[in-house]
């Protein structure tokens, strides 16, 4: 029976973690909804289980989605957390294969070599004990850079690093002493044996040279040990309780579970998946051309965890859905922001609990206090004109842009579509900028308003030019006609032939609305519609990685200023490459970048309005001549 | 007591001695673009809710300043938040950021008190 | 139908009473009216001022041409000369003689008017001699008017004068007094503003179905208007949501704030 | 090429106006005669403490002047009064003073400046009958003394400015805008809440006419970083309650309600009127007055130094509201005028 | 507050009052509501400083409460005025004296309105004449009784036997005055002191040894508002007015308010009643109550006649605490008599008795 003292605190770190982890599970299990919980029964026994297993060892191991955002820093995290399952896993095979007997109790692999100093002297152990070192110099290198990062972060190009706080910083130091120590230990033991590869049997002979390596090495694997229980214990309270959330929420969101809009032990899980790698603080425009550098969602997280009350931080946030398609862990940032807006409407000891606010949110109900009272009651039925097969619906911001508007007009009668301008004097809100707010119930009095009005026009699809809108009539209305944004309409046009464009011998650039594109995933139809008429520009700042305007809906706080700074920050980036046009596809978007533009800059357009310079006058042999252009062009931007 | 037939009227005038104008202090040290406010009306005529009904984002600036709280209340209620306001105000002020602090003070107000 | 303005226009008193309005407000800050009426002066003076028909036809017919009490502390104050309180004695003139004064509550209350100060002129030659002031329909005068309205004779005798006497106090007036008087009413056009008042009137309370007399003040109709008050003009009776919906509907476009 | 020094001018009035024309045309060569009614230069400039809008000290101003007119040419008579002026020949005026006649002039500038509106002509406001009503010099006068204290002396807790008082009003027989008052009203409004950040302040106006270079941006400066408040209404009436303080009556139009409320001083912005002194010069001469009370200039446009006289020219506020700025560029101009006036005149004589 | 201010504004704002010689015109509130106050005007005139005032019992009322009411058109009125006018043309009296500062107003706005429109007084004379073929003078000063006693003023103080002044303390009574609008709002230059500081009243008083206190809602309405009180839903409105002045006037705690208008007298009177009723509000010195007095009253009170035969009784406001104040003798009993002699029963519960 192999035994030592030192091993005890290790023993009883990791028999403290499994058991904590194992009964987080469970209450995390217990709190799912009845449906969520079949979900998770179902996926056990299904293809969401294999799923998870490649992703927890694409993501939680090898880390790729970092590796994707920058190698330098995926590399670390990579180190770390794949070196270590290496380590730990054929650790155990070690132990099995060379040990006195097999199947031992997990220690015997983590400190082998204490008990095997004479291992590894010769063929296949030999081969092994050289892959171990490999494994280790492997790690190190990667806490190395750690190391590095946590004193001077640029070098693995970020800008910002998360804050940490005490406790984070004990765990970080056993952390990183974890590897140096079993490096130590296992050169003095292997130096006193003369065992060891490359890395341990090197160092190790060189330390023996010159110190008693047959008592140097005892302390160190003390060390080791400590290190290791101490970092485990500490973990439940630290953000490296990230390690376990994580495979938590990797099985339970590949078996279907969402975040929904309440407080629950998914959105727990998320909330303890962080993390707090800061990747999202370097994607916050607010960091960037704001200079508000306490709101980006690892804070958000951070101050979730400590349950703070995090109400304010929860408003001031674009809603540009930046972050959380960079987030490594995929948690869903925007709708754990949702849920904490609406949670600042209840009194201030319930703020930072959905539970709460549900709990005051009944009472309300109860007593029937003023929020109950309807708001909108003074909106009336407008429906007058006669039926249509489209209905149009411009939004409250296409009316501060008239000519979007006006454009689609155009493009109706272009293509013959027999269409009703809903709000044609004046838009009713959608009800998206109350939801943003946190204000849901109000927003349900407009969107029943609007449904009505939309099912009594009688048409068969809805056309918006607002994103904002498109965005809530798609997932919040649930109306029986189709609903399509202006851009979707306009390539659909082309495609069935009903609009003929000629082509402009022009430049454009496409911006993304977060709306539209992350919001919806909306990224070809506009730029199918831009192929076909102009000479389509790639930025650097495409698709998911578009930037936000600015003038958000989403924030609530942000003053004018800081939108015009963020603004022309966008601008400037996108418009280097000198476009004759910058076109985007929200009223929104367009009325803010116009903040931004100068003399010089190119003219901004809506899709819309580009559209119509392309609509031909008379359609003459130049048109056709545009025409047959146009489509090679088109074939060669598409290949 | 007999029947005049008639009462005493409620005064409408503003009386900003008595009048309670913690409300404004509360947005203005939220949103201190609010005391940029010129009163022309330029969120009052792009509003959504003005075709409807006689909401005015300008009115109910001065009103919230005055303390004339019962007619604020009767008014704030009816916006929609779309905001147009904001995009329109030649001052830059946050008017969408008032309206919401508006609500929020007055429940504070009413339920929990400032 | 000739302009509407050019016809105030033609009343000396709405010509001498409006310049230009500026908006300044002066006569509002002052208003007994304004201050318990929803009513603002400036605001008609500034409608009025649009010269635009619809604009004043509305106000003929809306309740705010009512609410003004005609102290004319208006005109002592406005720096552009003009005088609220004389311009809207001239729309309310020529609301009665439209006979749109019926549309609105406070409008109807003319036919009230005329049938106590009105009358009591030509009956009596004054305007509200005390035996017509019924202590039952003035109960805040109290109970020493009840006390003298039973002994006016007495009351009247104490200060060396007679009741319905020759000369002092409360005297009668011979048949050729109050022939002139009739005459001049005949002469001047203050019969047939009269016979307006009633003529839309009796039209009125037939469209509400109410009993309306030739004479007198115990029908229903004048009932109706001298004590009928909806409670819809007041500051408070705009924070109820129901007024809203309610003013819709009874289309008092006197009290919607057109530019506020 | 005659000598400019026999040319004689005449100028009346050593405000900012009379002495930037004297001290431009001693420059050119002439010999003047500055005459001026009080005992020391620069006129109105003497009631202010900083001028708007960017707080300069009037002194610095003053200084300004006195330099100007530093110079062997300029002959100053203070204390002096026109007695008459009277037509010597063709091209001379015989300008008698309360000191005695001077050399004839070649050409007359009236630099008679303005007076100030006597606000109890306006009883409403209750200046002179309720001790903390106020004009806005006096509050100047405040300043210079370095504490802005009620009749009670105590700090007010709250100050009412009241704008266009005796400008804009037939009621006291002035339908002209005294132009500088609303962004003097703005300038006092932050001084104050500089002295007394405890104090709030009161603007109430019918127009905010902020006509000059700097003067929004000070306004704004004026409700952002000062949050001085605006009511849009002209005040009705003050009246003292029992704690003696200041019952205000206003229309706050912008919410269309009448409005009341309390305060501890009242500050009136005193207007611009066409001085007295001005006028009996104007009398003396048979100079035209315009509709507003101030002289009538020969042309709006292109001539508003000229006026219906040959050789008398003007200078300043005596034509209309002017700040400092415009004041002394209109003197200039006068200068220029009176240059070539004088210039064609020799033309003629050779 | 500085006196000097007012008195420089008083000077200012002179009017002409001529000495002798007046045609009177009656008022129809006075003359129903307290009779006792016009009679004493004619019998002090006539009697006490021996002046000719000439009243002709043709004169009809001038129609102005049907006129403010809007059921009178104002060439109407023009005509019933032009009429008074010929009465006096007639006898030969160029100073017209009248008793209601409703009919003060309305004369000043028609000569007024003569003057800017002279074809308006073509009109009148055409249409007077067509009517009653009477002819007029436009007449040479339009007086408010007011006026005349404000011009004899010190002669009746040198009359005065119960100056207003406790007689105990020999302190002056505190009292509040409330011109009338139409006095002088509508045309300051036709009022003694103006629009804004009138004189009127407050000369009275001062001269008469009492102290007069200004109180914020001094120049506000009374109320009456014409139509306001004669039809009964509004009279919510009129009674509002007076409030707001009460509760304005309260801390001052004035002894009586001197009313200069019929009908802000009789109102500032009764709404006390039923402010009392409604609201369970009272004000005055001893909380009960605050006397409204008209001008010849106190004059006649000032002078030493019985209160009883001024009719100060006739008020819902009692005045005996005033009067005890004052140190006029009175006998309770005396106060309400029938033709015969013979005493009638008080009325009941009367406010401040």
């Amino acid at each position: 029976m192999q035994f030592d003292p030192f091993i005890i605190p290790f023993n009883i770190g990791l028999y403290f973690i499994i058991l904590y982890f194992v009964g987080t599970c469970i209450v995390w299990f217990r709190d799912l909804s009845r449906t969520d919980k079949l979900r998770l029964q179902r996926g056990f026994f299904g293809r969401p289980f294999v799923l998870s297993l490649r992703e927890i060892f694409m993501e939680s191991l090898i880390h790729r989605k970092i590796f994707k955002v920058n190698p330098r820093l995926g590399y670390m995290h990579m180190s770390l957390a794949f070196g270590w399952f290496l380590l730990i896993l054929l650790g155990t095979l070690e132990a099995d294969i060379f040990g006195e007997r097999h199947l031992n109790a997990p220690y015997k692999a983590i400190f082998f070599r204490f008990f095997n100093p004479e291992h590894g002297a010769e063929g296949f152990a030999m081969v092994y004990s050289f892959v171990m070192d490999l494994i280790l110099a492997f790690i190190l290198s990667g806490l190395l850079i750690a190391i590095i990062k946590r004193f001077w972060s640029r070098i693995v190009g970020m800008k910002k690093t998360t804050r940490l706080k005490t406790l984070d910083k004990i765990a970080l130091t056993s952390l990183w002493l974890i590897f140096p120590a079993r490096l130590l230990a296992e050169s003095f033991t292997c130096g006193a044996a003369g065992s060891g590869s490359f890395l341990t049997g090197s160092l190790g002979s060189f330390l023996a040279g010159f110190l008693p390596a047959e008592q140097m090495a005892y302390p160190f694997w003390w060390l080791y040990s400590l290190s290791l229980g101490v970092f485990f214990i500490l973990l439940p309270r630290t953000r490296y309780m990230h390690i376990p959330s994580e495979l938590f929420l990797i099985f339970v969101r590949n078996s279907g579970v969402r975040t929904g809009d309440q407080y629950g032990s998914y959105a727990e899980a998320q909330v303890y998946s962080c993390s707090s790698c800061g990747i999202c603080i370097d994607k916050c425009q607010l960091s960037r051309s704001a200079g508000i550098n306490n709101i980006q969602s690892a804070y958000f997280v951070k101050g979730l965890k400590r349950n703070d009350d995090v109400y304010d931080i929860s408003l001031n946030c674009l809603m540009c859905g930046r972050c959380e398609i960079s987030c490594p862990v995929g948690i869903e940032l925007g709708a754990l922001r949702m849920i904490q807006r609406r949670a600042g409407e209840a009194p201030e000891d319930m703020k930072s609990l959905w539970s709460g606010y549900m709990r005051e949110r009944n009472q309300d109900i109860k007593t029937g206090k003023n929020n109950y009272t309807r708001n909108f009651k003074y909106l009336k039925s407008e429906v007058t004109e006669p039926e249509a097969e489209v209905i149009y619906f411009a939004g409250c911001m296409t009316h501060l842009s008239p000519g979007i508007a006006s454009s689609m007009e155009k493009i109706f009668e272009a293509g013959g579509v027999n269409y009703r301008f809903m709000d044609r004097d004046g838009s009713v809100c959608c009800g998206r900028p109350l939801m943003l707010a946190g204000k849901d119930r109000e927003a349900r009095e407009l969107i029943q308003h609007n449904s009505s009005e939309i099912w009594n026009s009688g048409a068969k699809t809805l056309v918006t030019s607002c994103p904002i809108c498109l965005k809530v009539f798609t997932e919040s209305y649930h109306l029986d006609v189709e609903v399509l944004h202006h851009t979707q309409f306009i390539s659909r046009m082309i495609e069935e032939g009903r609009l003929n464009l000629k082509f402009l011998n022009s430049t454009v650039v496409y911006h993304d609305p977060c709306e539209l594109g992350r919001g919806l995933g909306i990224y070809d139809d506009p730029r199918m519609v831009l192929y076909h008429i102009a000479r389509y520009q790639n930025t650097d700042s495409e698709k998911e990685n578009a930037p936000c305007c600015g003038g958000s809906l989403g924030n609530i706080q942000l003053d004018g200023r800081k939108k015009t700074a963020i603004a022309r920050d966008a601008f400037s980036d996108m418009t280097r490459s000198n476009p004759d046009y910058f076109i985007t596809s929200c009223p929104l978007c367009k009325k803010t970048f116009r903040k931004a533009e100068t003399a010089e800059s190119p003219e901004i357009l809506d899709i819309a309005e580009i559209v119509i310079k392309a609509l031909p006058s008379t359609n003459n042999l130049e048109d056709l001549h545009n025409k047959k252009h146009q489509r090679e062009v088109t074939h060669m931007e598409i290949k | 007591m007999k029947n005049f037939g008639f009462s005493s009227i409620k005064t409408r005038v503003i009386d900003y001695d008595r009048n309670n104008k913690s409300v404004s202090e509360y947005i203005l040290e939220r949103e201190p673009s609010f005391a940029l406010c010129i009163g022309c009306g330029g969120c009052a005529a792009t509003c959504s809710a003005a075709r409807f009904t006689d909401m005015s984002l300008r009115k109910i600036n001065i009103l919230i300043k005055r303390g004339e709280n019962d007619e604020v209340r009767r008014l704030m209620n009816k916006c929609m938040l779309c905001g147009k306001c904001t995009l329109v105000c030649p001052r830059g002020v946050n008017t969408r950021n008032v309206i919401f602090l508006t609500q929020q003070a007055y429940r504070k107000l009413d339920n929990y008190a400032v | 139908m000739e302009n509407l303005f050019d016809r105030l226009m033609q009343d000396v008193r709405f010509e001498e009473g409006l310049n230009a309005c500026m908006n300044c407000g002066v006569c509002t800050a002052i208003c007994p009216a304004a201050e318990f009426y929803n009513y603002d002066p400036r605001k008609i003076v500034d409608s009025v001022q649009t010269r635009d028909d619809s604009v004043i036809m509305e106000l003929l017919r809306s309740e705010t041409i009512w609410y003004c009490g005609q102290c004319m502390s208006c005109k002592t104050r406005c720096p552009r000369g003009n005088t609220p309180g004389s311009i809207i004695m001239v729309l309310r003139q020529l609301s009665q003689e439209l006979g749109v004064f019926t549309d609105s509550e406070k409008g109807r209350q003319q036919f009230a008017v005329k049938r106590t100060a009105g009358d009591n002129i030509l009956n009596y030659g004054y305007c509200v001699p005390a035996y017509k002031v019924d202590p039952d329909k003035h109960p805040e005068q109290g109970p020493i008017w009840e006390h003298i309205y039973d002994n006016l004779e007495h009351v009247i005798a104490r200060f060396g004068g007679e009741l319905h006497g020759e000369e002092g106090p409360l005297r009668g007036f011979t048949p050729e007094v109050m022939q002139e008087l009739k005459d001049i009413f005949e002469v001047t056009g203050g019969q047939d503003l009269f016979d307006t008042i009633e003529k839309y009137s009796e039209k009125k309370a037939a469209e509400m179905g109410l009993e309306y007399k030739p004479e007198g003040t115990d029908c229903e109709y004048f009932h109706h208007v001298n004590t009928y008050n909806s409670g819809c003009h007041y500051c408070d009776s705009l924070l109820e949501e129901e007024y809203e919906t309610g003013r819709q509907e009874e289309n008092l476009e006197g009290v919607s704030e057109r530019d506020s | 090429m005659p000598d400019n020094k026999e040319k004689h001018i005449v100028v009346i009035g050593a405000g900012t106006a009379g002495c930037t024309a004297a001290g431009q045309l001693a420059r050119e060569g002439y010999s003047v005669s500055l005459i001026e009614k009080e005992g020391e230069p620069g006129g109105k400039i003497n009631n202010w403490f900083q001028l708007f809008p960017d707080r300069r000290k009037s002194e610095e101003v003053k200084k300004f002047l006195l330099a100007e007119i530093d110079n062997p040419l300029v002959m100053i008579n203070y204390n002096t009064d026109i007695d008459s002026i009277v037509k010597e020949n063709e091209e001379q005026y015989m300008v008698t003073t309360s000191r005695g006649a001077l050399r004839p002039a070649d050409a007359v500038l009236v630099a008679t400046g303005f007076d100030l509106f006597n606000p109890q002509r306006k009883e409403e406001y209750g200046y002179g009958i309720y001790d903390d009503v106020i004009t806005s010099v006096e509050l100047e006068e405040k300043f210079k003394t370095g504490s802005v204290l009620t009749s009670k002396g105590i700090p007010p807790r709250r100050v009412g400015i009241v704008h266009c008082v005796g400008s804009r009003d037939e009621k006291v027989g002035n339908f002209h805008c005294s132009k500088v008052c609303c962004v003097t009203a703005v300038k006092q409004a932050i001084e104050i809440r500089e002295m007394l950040p405890g104090t709030e302040v009161f603007c109430f106006y019918m127009d905010m006419r902020m006509f000059g270079p700097y003067y929004e941006e000070l306004y704004r400066e004026a409700q952002e970083k000062w949050t001085v408040n605006f009511i849009r209404g002209k005040v009705s009436e003050a009246s003292e309650n029992i704690e003696g303080r200041l019952v205000v009556k206003v229309e706050d139009t912008l919410a269309g309600k009448p409005l009341k409320m309390q305060v501890d001083m009242l500050v009136l912005m005193i207007g611009i009127e066409n001085s007295q002194s001005g006028l009996r010069v104007g009398k003396e001469l048979g100079l035209r007055m315009g509709m507003n009370g101030f002289f009538m200039v020969g042309d709006n446009h292109y001539g508003n130094n000229r006026s219906n006289l040959e050789g008398v020219f003007y200078a300043g506020t005596c034509t209309s509201a002017m700040n400092i700025t415009d004041t002394i560029s209109h003197a200039r101009a006068a200068v220029v005028e009176i240059v070539t006036y004088l210039k064609s005149k020799v033309r003629e004589d050779s | 507050m500085k006196l000097e201010g007012k008195k420089r504004i008083w000077k200012e704002f002179q009017k002409e009052i001529p000495d002798d010689h007046f045609f009177f015109v009656r008022s129809c509130i006075r003359q129903s509501f307290f009779p006792g106050s016009e009679q004493f005007l004619i019998k002090m005139l006539r009697e006490d400083l021996g002046k000719d005032i000439f009243e002709d019992p043709r004169h009809t009322t001038c129609t102005g409460i049907g006129y403010h009411g809007d059921v009178v058109p104002f060439d109407t009125i023009q005509a019933v005025v032009a009429r008074h006018f010929a009465l006096a043309t007639e006898h030969g009296y160029k100073d017209i004296l009248i008793s209601c500062v409703t009919s003060f107003g309305i004369y000043e706005e028609i000569v007024e309105t003569w003057k800017h429109f002279p074809e308006t007084l073509d009109k009148t004379r055409e249409n007077l004449y067509k009517a009653t073929g009477r002819e007029f003078e436009v007449p040479r000063t339009i007086l408010h009784t007011s006026d005349a006693v404000y011009k004899f003023k010190d002669e009746i103080a040198a009359r005065a036997r119960y100056p207003l002044v406790d007689h105990r303390t020999g302190e002056p009574l505190k009292a509040v005055e409330h011109i009338g609008c139409h006095y002088s709002k509508m045309f300051p230059k036709y009022g003694v002191g103006g629009a804004e500081f009138p004189h009127t009243l407050v000369g009275m008083i001062e001269s008469w040894g009492g102290e007069v206190i200004d109180y914020p809602e001094r120049r506000h309405c009374c109320g009456f508002g014409f139509r306001q009180y004669l039809v009964q839903a509004n009279r919510g409105y009129s009674m509002s007015n007076s409030l707001k002045k009460f509760e304005s006037m309260e801390p001052y705690r004035p002894e009586f308010v001197l009313a200069n208008c019929p009908g802000c007298t009789m109102f500032m009177d009764k709404w006390q009643y039923t402010i009392k009723e409604q609201e369970g509000r009272t004000y005055g010195v001893n909380g009960k109550g605050i006397p409204v007095l008209t001008y010849e009253e106190l004059a006649g009170l000032v002078m030493g006649y019985s209160p009883w035969d001024l009719g100060v009784q006739y008020h819902m406001v009692q005045s005996e605490p005033l009067l005890d104040k004052m140190g006029i003798p009175y006998d309770k009993n005396d106060k309400y008599i029938a033709k015969d002699g013979s005493r009638m029963e008080a009325p009941k519960n009367l406010i401040n008795a």
